[in-house]
């Protein structure tokens, strides 16, 4: 039980890491916190979903497919609103309820197009056999969703280390004043990484039916707060510090239910809690605040 | 300590990770007094204010305020005792207007000070009183601080960068409100980069550097000093 | 500051705006009022639905179900009233509470206030019965609760309620519990969720086990918000249970079903709620072959009762909803039906449209009242008693499944 | 300042009459009563974030703390629903202790903690294990001290009282240091003001008028569950009412209240994914060309707003 419960929290663990990485991505380039995070998610999912449904394509194939569709979406969503935002007088909180319009404005249409009724993916559709790993059987949804999800981190740390534009990414995430002086195209970088954070959100969202259950318009809001404890443990703008946040989260969470379930719900909310009020630079981060 | 003194630091450290921002610093200050605080950038002047203001606690070594302890007290703690402060990036409150911003340190503050009136016309903001604080200028905010410092009636000023972006005029009209300050008994630590404007109030100068003092006289002296020399030109 | 003629009209202009949008919204949600005259040209029914939030999916059937059943009437020229003889058309009022429980107390008490209804229909299910119950005690007007079934809501002293689908959900699990026994299952496995829906229906199994000394190797809670159930089910696995007993909703019944395939695991027993109630659905999410073998509660249309006395059987309801709808009902669709079923029946008995006359109705033939949904009974409190869930099993047919009932 | 007390006076009269008088000209009662909860609420939020920057998500754990403490005094002890009221005022001020750690963090850090400690909240009220005290998941029944009148003029008076406390604050000191503290602390310490106590003073204020308003709600609905007090979209609503109206006067809650809550009642309940969706687009609009909201228009015209 305890081999198992290791484990699954790993694999779980990995997609979690996904499920916060696009959400950091966005809060350490523009400082913003994307609150319709949940909802570019819950767009994934369905994408996939009516990809399966409809033409049989494998969610694999949906995840190529939405990452590159998202990129624009987030660009233009960029050019289109944010440059007004950073004029006014608090951009971080505006921000804040900014985004939170665009989550209505998503789970509103969302209703309107899909509908109530939850939906899920048979779970063959990744693969439907069963991995043997240390003499425990998992099922092969799960093993492929971390797999994925690692592959994709991957290419994330790709992408920021050795890349021109992510390092130019990596310079903005430092001091967007410093890296503006220093000849960086700060809009334009920030608009690539507002397209990266929503597709990692999306590419997130066509493995969801095989970790969270069904999908329902609605469940952007929960996903939104699970993924900001997520990578508020890991480190706040630090990308790849929401790998240990997942992977905490991740285990904590199947520790929780293995072995006292009825309080499983309190985790992200306890962990998040805590790392803010102890360490709210996040536990890889370093102290910002002096205040 | 000499018994006029109203400020007294001894042997100040203040550090920030591995930096030190201030090594060891003493001096004292006498009611009515002004002293100047010079150095290059980074040598830990703005540093020594935040100290006495109580916005940092020092690391090391104590802070007295006529006569009693003040080491660990809080900023808001020090302005009720009569210690208050510019800033070189002016802080006003920004939506509140010009006379709101004293009305706030009157109310709070709790100290004998002159009527808001005449400390209006003092920085010479009468006529904006009823304007947002925000819409000023950044030399007029700087008057802001130096009248909303004034109206929790300090004994102790601690004065950081007032002169800097005014022309001449505006900078003689400066100096003779600081003397006329001092005139009535405030005593005034004054952090400035430009030295005829310090030249032109105070004979008492400290000269830091890398967050020790490395002179103390008159301007004229520490033109020749060899120490102070070598920082301002190797800096 | 001056005050100036201008200020002092921009300082009404203020008020203005004020009065106007507050009346704005009070004649707005007016709209559809309308008085109940002494002898009524029409029977006002007023009632609320969801259409989004997590109650839409249940809320939206049980709402179709009860508009079939006013169309039906009304195709016929009306509902038979006793007290009248002679039948008067039906107007339905609806209005959409979106799952929101504090939306639907204002709504419930739009219908009671200004719409006047002659009789008030809740929502699906407890949440949103709930608050309905005070604000019905407190104006006097029969609550006509189809799917509302928590236990708090009967009571001596509240008259003003009738419960007319399901039992309440502690009565849920008795078939379930004695069907245990008599198969001596020992090793007994209950998740259960945190919802009052669930957590009673755990609470009366496992007393019901108690009295045949049976306590179950793993019996825990988990939050109505899970949805992630590998680990779970791996840890009910290393207890050894010969029957799983899982107590959710839809959402939980899903992703805890695909969980049990995906793993392997075999047990000689598992039983949800909701493949009784939602049987496409679930064919859809969890898929056919992973359903096949499990227990559950079967209601109405999966389960056919032959000796209807009331209202369309089985088939023929099935036909007619199929028609108006496009689509085939589902059990909600039942049970909004049947609570048409018994207002129908209640004005056909009826002395007068007063509430305590109508409710006075309803023991004409409560016990005697046999509809597709099964025999109509209440208990001197409003809770229904005629209707038992029985446990059956899902067996492979064809492409589908069907229930083969186990007992009773 | 006694001209801009007159105009908030005016307000006040105003919303206390609409609130006395529209029962006897539109019956439904439980309407204006929720737009009472409403209007009580932003004007706490009001208090928090108009004087003091701190955004609170959060803030439906207040209400919930408060519509429990109030339920459970009755249930358990007896208590009157008045004084249980005030019970319930206090155990979210008690709950503001435990969680005065929060004001240590700022803008989006305070706003998702505040968050997550309501959720944290009621995860604790609803789980089986507290079932003795709280009832857990089989929610509250109050039936037995049911009284939709005394509980509506209950209320009006709580609506009075909040009203009070926010014109005053309006036109005090103490207003004014919350709003120095809120611009720059710093300075605000330099001017005298005791940064922490009167900071920490707004959010217990805050968090006792939630209480109230929560426990007054209980009393008014009587039969309950806790998602029912710890809905998320409590907290929202109450938010987007203030900053629509425009935050830190009297007038823009509301303003915020009486056009949005209104709207919602004219389309929300046929067409409520429509409701939302116009929701979602207002709040663009809003963000987009009238960040300091409503008032603001009146504001540009130069005349005071109270």
């Amino acid at each position: 039980m305890l081999t198992y419960t290791i484990i699954s929290g790993l694999l779980f663990g990995l997609f979690c890491s996904l499920m916060g990485i696009g959400l950091n991505l966005i809060f350490g380039v523009m400082r913003f916190v994307n609150l319709a995070h949940g909802d570019f998610l819950m767009l994934g999912a369905f994408g996939a979903y009516f990809a399966y449904t409809f033409w049989g394509l494998s969610p694999a194939l949906a995840l190529v497919v939405e990452i590159i569709v998202m990129i624009a979406i987030g660009a233009l969503i960029y050019y289109a609103f944010v440059p007004r935002l950073l004029r006014s007088r608090d951009p971080e909180m505006l921000s804040l309820i900014f985004f939170f319009g665009i989550s209505q404005i998503i789970q509103a249409i969302a209703v309107i197009a899909f509908s109530n009724n939850p939906r899920s993916i048979v779970w063959s559709a990744l693969g439907s056999a069963n991995y043997q790993v240390l003499g425990q059987g998992f099922q092969e949804s799960w093993v492929v969703s971390a797999l994925i999800s690692a592959i994709v981190i991957a290419l994330v740390y790709v992408y920021l280390y050795h890349t021109k534009i992510g390092y130019a990414t990596r310079a903005v995430m430092g001091s967007q004043e410093e890296a503006a002086s220093s000849g960086i195209n700060v809009h334009r970088v920030s608009a690539i990484a507002m397209g990266i954070g929503l597709a990692l959100a999306s590419a997130a969202g066509t493995l969801s039916p095989f970790l969270l259950g069904s999908i329902t318009p609605n469940m952007g809001s929960d996903i939104t707060t699970t993924s900001f404890s997520i990578i508020i443990i890991g480190s706040l703008g630090n990308p790849l510090g929401t790998v240990l946040g997942g992977l905490i989260y991740g285990l904590s969470s199947m520790f929780m239910q293995s072995y006292v379930p009825s309080w499983a719900n309190l985790v992200p909310y306890l962990l998040l809690f805590l790392i803010l009020l102890f360490k709210p630079s996040g536990l890889l981060g370093k102290v910002v605040r002096h205040a | 300590m000499s018994p006029k003194s109203i400020l007294v630091l001894e042997k100040i450290v203040k550090q920030f990770g591995q930096f030190r921002a201030l090594d060891g610093v003493s001096l004292e200050l006498s009611a009515g007094e002004i002293l100047g605080l010079v150095g290059p950038n980074g040598s830990g002047k703005t540093t020594c204010i935040n100290v006495i203001a109580g916005l940092y606690r020092p690391d090391e070594g104590n802070l007295y305020f006529q006569g009693s302890k003040i080491t660990r007290h809080s900023l808001t703690h020090s302005a009720h005792m009569g210690i208050n402060r510019t800033f070189q990036v002016p802080k006003p409150f920004k939506s509140l207007t010009v006379r709101e911003n004293l009305v706030i340190a009157d109310h709070y503050a709790k100290r004998p000070h002159p009527p808001l009136d005449e400390l209006l016309e003092f920085v010479g903001l009468s006529s904006l009183a009823d304007r947002e604080a925000g819409s000023l200028n950044s030399s007029q905010q700087k008057l802001l601080d130096l009248a909303r410092a004034l109206a929790t009636g300090p004994n102790l000023l601690l004065i950081d960068e007032l002169a800097a972006g005014l022309n001449p005029s505006e900078l003689d009209k400066v100096a003779e409100k600081v003397q006329y300050l001092a005139k009535s008994g405030i005593a005034i630590l004054l952090v400035e980069h430009l030295l005829g404007f310090i030249n032109s109030l105070t004979k008492r100068v400290i000269v830091m550097n890398a967050g020790r003092e490395i002179f103390e006289g008159d301007l004229e002296t520490a033109a020749k000093n060899p120490e102070v020399n070598a920082v301002y030109l190797g800096g | 500051m001056k005050s100036t003629p201008y200020r002092v009209l921009s300082r009404i202009a203020v008020s203005g705006v004020i009065a106007s949008a507050m009346t704005l919204s009070g004649v707005a949600a007016a709209s559809a009022a309308s008085k109940a005259p002494a002898a009524p040209k029409q029977i006002v029914i007023g009632t609320l639905y969801a259409s989004s939030g997590s109650f839409a999916q249940s809320s939206l059937p049980q709402y179709a179900g009860l508009k079939f059943w006013v169309n039906q009437m009304n195709q016929s020229g009306g509902a038979y009233v006793k007290a009248f003889h002679k039948k008067i058309p039906l107007k339905l009022v609806a209005y959409n509470d979106q799952s929101s429980s504090t939306t639907a107390a204002t709504l419930y008490n739009q219908l009671i206030t200004q719409n006047k209804v002659n009789i008030l229909v809740s929502d699906f299910g407890s949440v949103l019965t709930s608050v309905a119950v005070p604000i019905a005690q407190e104006h006097k007007m029969l609550l006509i609760d189809p799917t509302g079934t928590g236990d708090s809501f009967f009571s001596k002293t509240n008259p003003y309620i009738a419960l007319t689908s399901l039992p309440t959900s502690g009565v849920w699990p008795t078939t379930l519990a004695n069907y245990l026994i008599d198969k001596h299952y020992k090793r007994i496995a209950v998740i259960y969720d945190q919802n009052d829906f669930d957590q009673s229906q755990a609470t009366t199994l496992t007393n019901k086990l108690k009295t045949a000394h049976i306590t179950p190797v793993y019996n825990n809670s988990v939050p109505t918000s899970t949805s992630n159930y590998p680990v779970l089910v791996h840890a009910i696995m290393s207890s050894n249970p010969d029957a799983v007993i899982e107590l959710g909703y839809p959402t939980n019944d899903i992703p805890f079903l695909q969980s049990v395939s995906a793993s392997g695991a075999k047990f000689n027993m598992l039983f949800t709620i909701f493949p009784g109630q939602l049987l496409s659905s679930m064919e859809q999410n969890v898929g056919v072959t992973s359903l096949a073998g499990t227990y559950t509660y079967p209601t109405p249309p999966l389960l056919v009762y032959n000796n209807v006395n009331f209202g369309l059987g089985m088939n023929a309801f099935a036909t007619a909803f199929s028609k108006a709808n496009n689509s085939a009902p589902n059990f909600l669709d039942v049970a909004g039906y049947n609570a048409g079923l018994v207002i129908q029946k209640a004005l056909a008995n009826t002395n007068g449209l007063s509430q305590l006359q109508l409710r006075q109705s309803l023991y004409t033939f409560s016990g005697k009242m046999f509809t597709l949904d099964g025999l109509f009974k209440l208990s001197p409190t409003g809770a229904q008693i005629g209707e038992t869930l029985p446990v059956a099993q899902l067996v492979k047919s064809g492409n589908g499944l069907k229930v083969n009932v186990v007992t009773p | 300042m006694r001209k801009h007390l007159l105009y908030g006076a005016i307000v006040f009269v105003v919303v206390i009459l609409l609130f006395t008088l529209l029962p006897s000209v539109y019956s439904n009662e439980d309407l204006f009563f929720q737009a009472m909860v409403y209007l009580a609420l932003a004007q706490g939020v009001n208090i928090l974030y108009g004087f003091t920057g701190y955004l609170p998500f959060g803030y439906v754990g207040f209400f919930g703390t408060g519509a429990y403490a109030t339920a459970l005094s009755i249930t358990l002890l007896h208590i009157p629903p008045i004084p249980a009221i005030l019970i319930g005022g206090l155990a979210s001020v008690v709950l503001g202790i435990l969680l005065s750690p929060l004001l240590r963090l700022s803008g989006a850090y305070f706003a998702i903690g505040s968050l997550a400690a309501s959720q944290m909240v009621y995860y604790i009220v609803s789980n089986p294990a507290l079932q003795n005290l709280t009832n857990g998941p089989y929610g509250i029944n109050l039936e037995s001290v049911y009284q939709p009148r005394a509980s509506y003029i209950t209320m009006i008076v709580i609506v009075a009282l909040v009203m009070g406390v926010v014109i005053y604050i309006r036109n005090s000191r103490f207003g004014l240091a919350l709003q120095a503290i809120r611009e720059d602390p710093v300075s605000a310490g330099m001017a005298g003001i005791h940064v922490v106590r009167q900071r920490a003073m707004a959010w217990f204020l805050s968090a006792m008028i939630a209480g109230v308003v929560g426990g007054a709600f209980a009393w008014h609905i009587s039969v309950f569950y806790p998602t029912t007090v710890f809905d998320l979209n409590i907290s929202i609503f109450a938010i987007v009412f203030t900053l629509f109206g425009g935050v830190t006067t009297v007038l823009g809650p509301v303003l915020g209240m009486f056009v949005l809550y209104g709207f919602y009642n004219v389309i929300g309940i046929s067409e409520p994914q429509y409701f939302q969706l116009i929701y979602g687009v207002l709040i663009l609009v809003l963000v987009l060309f009238l960040p300091s909201g409503m008032v603001s228009l009146m504001k540009r015209r130069g005349h005071y707003v109270p």
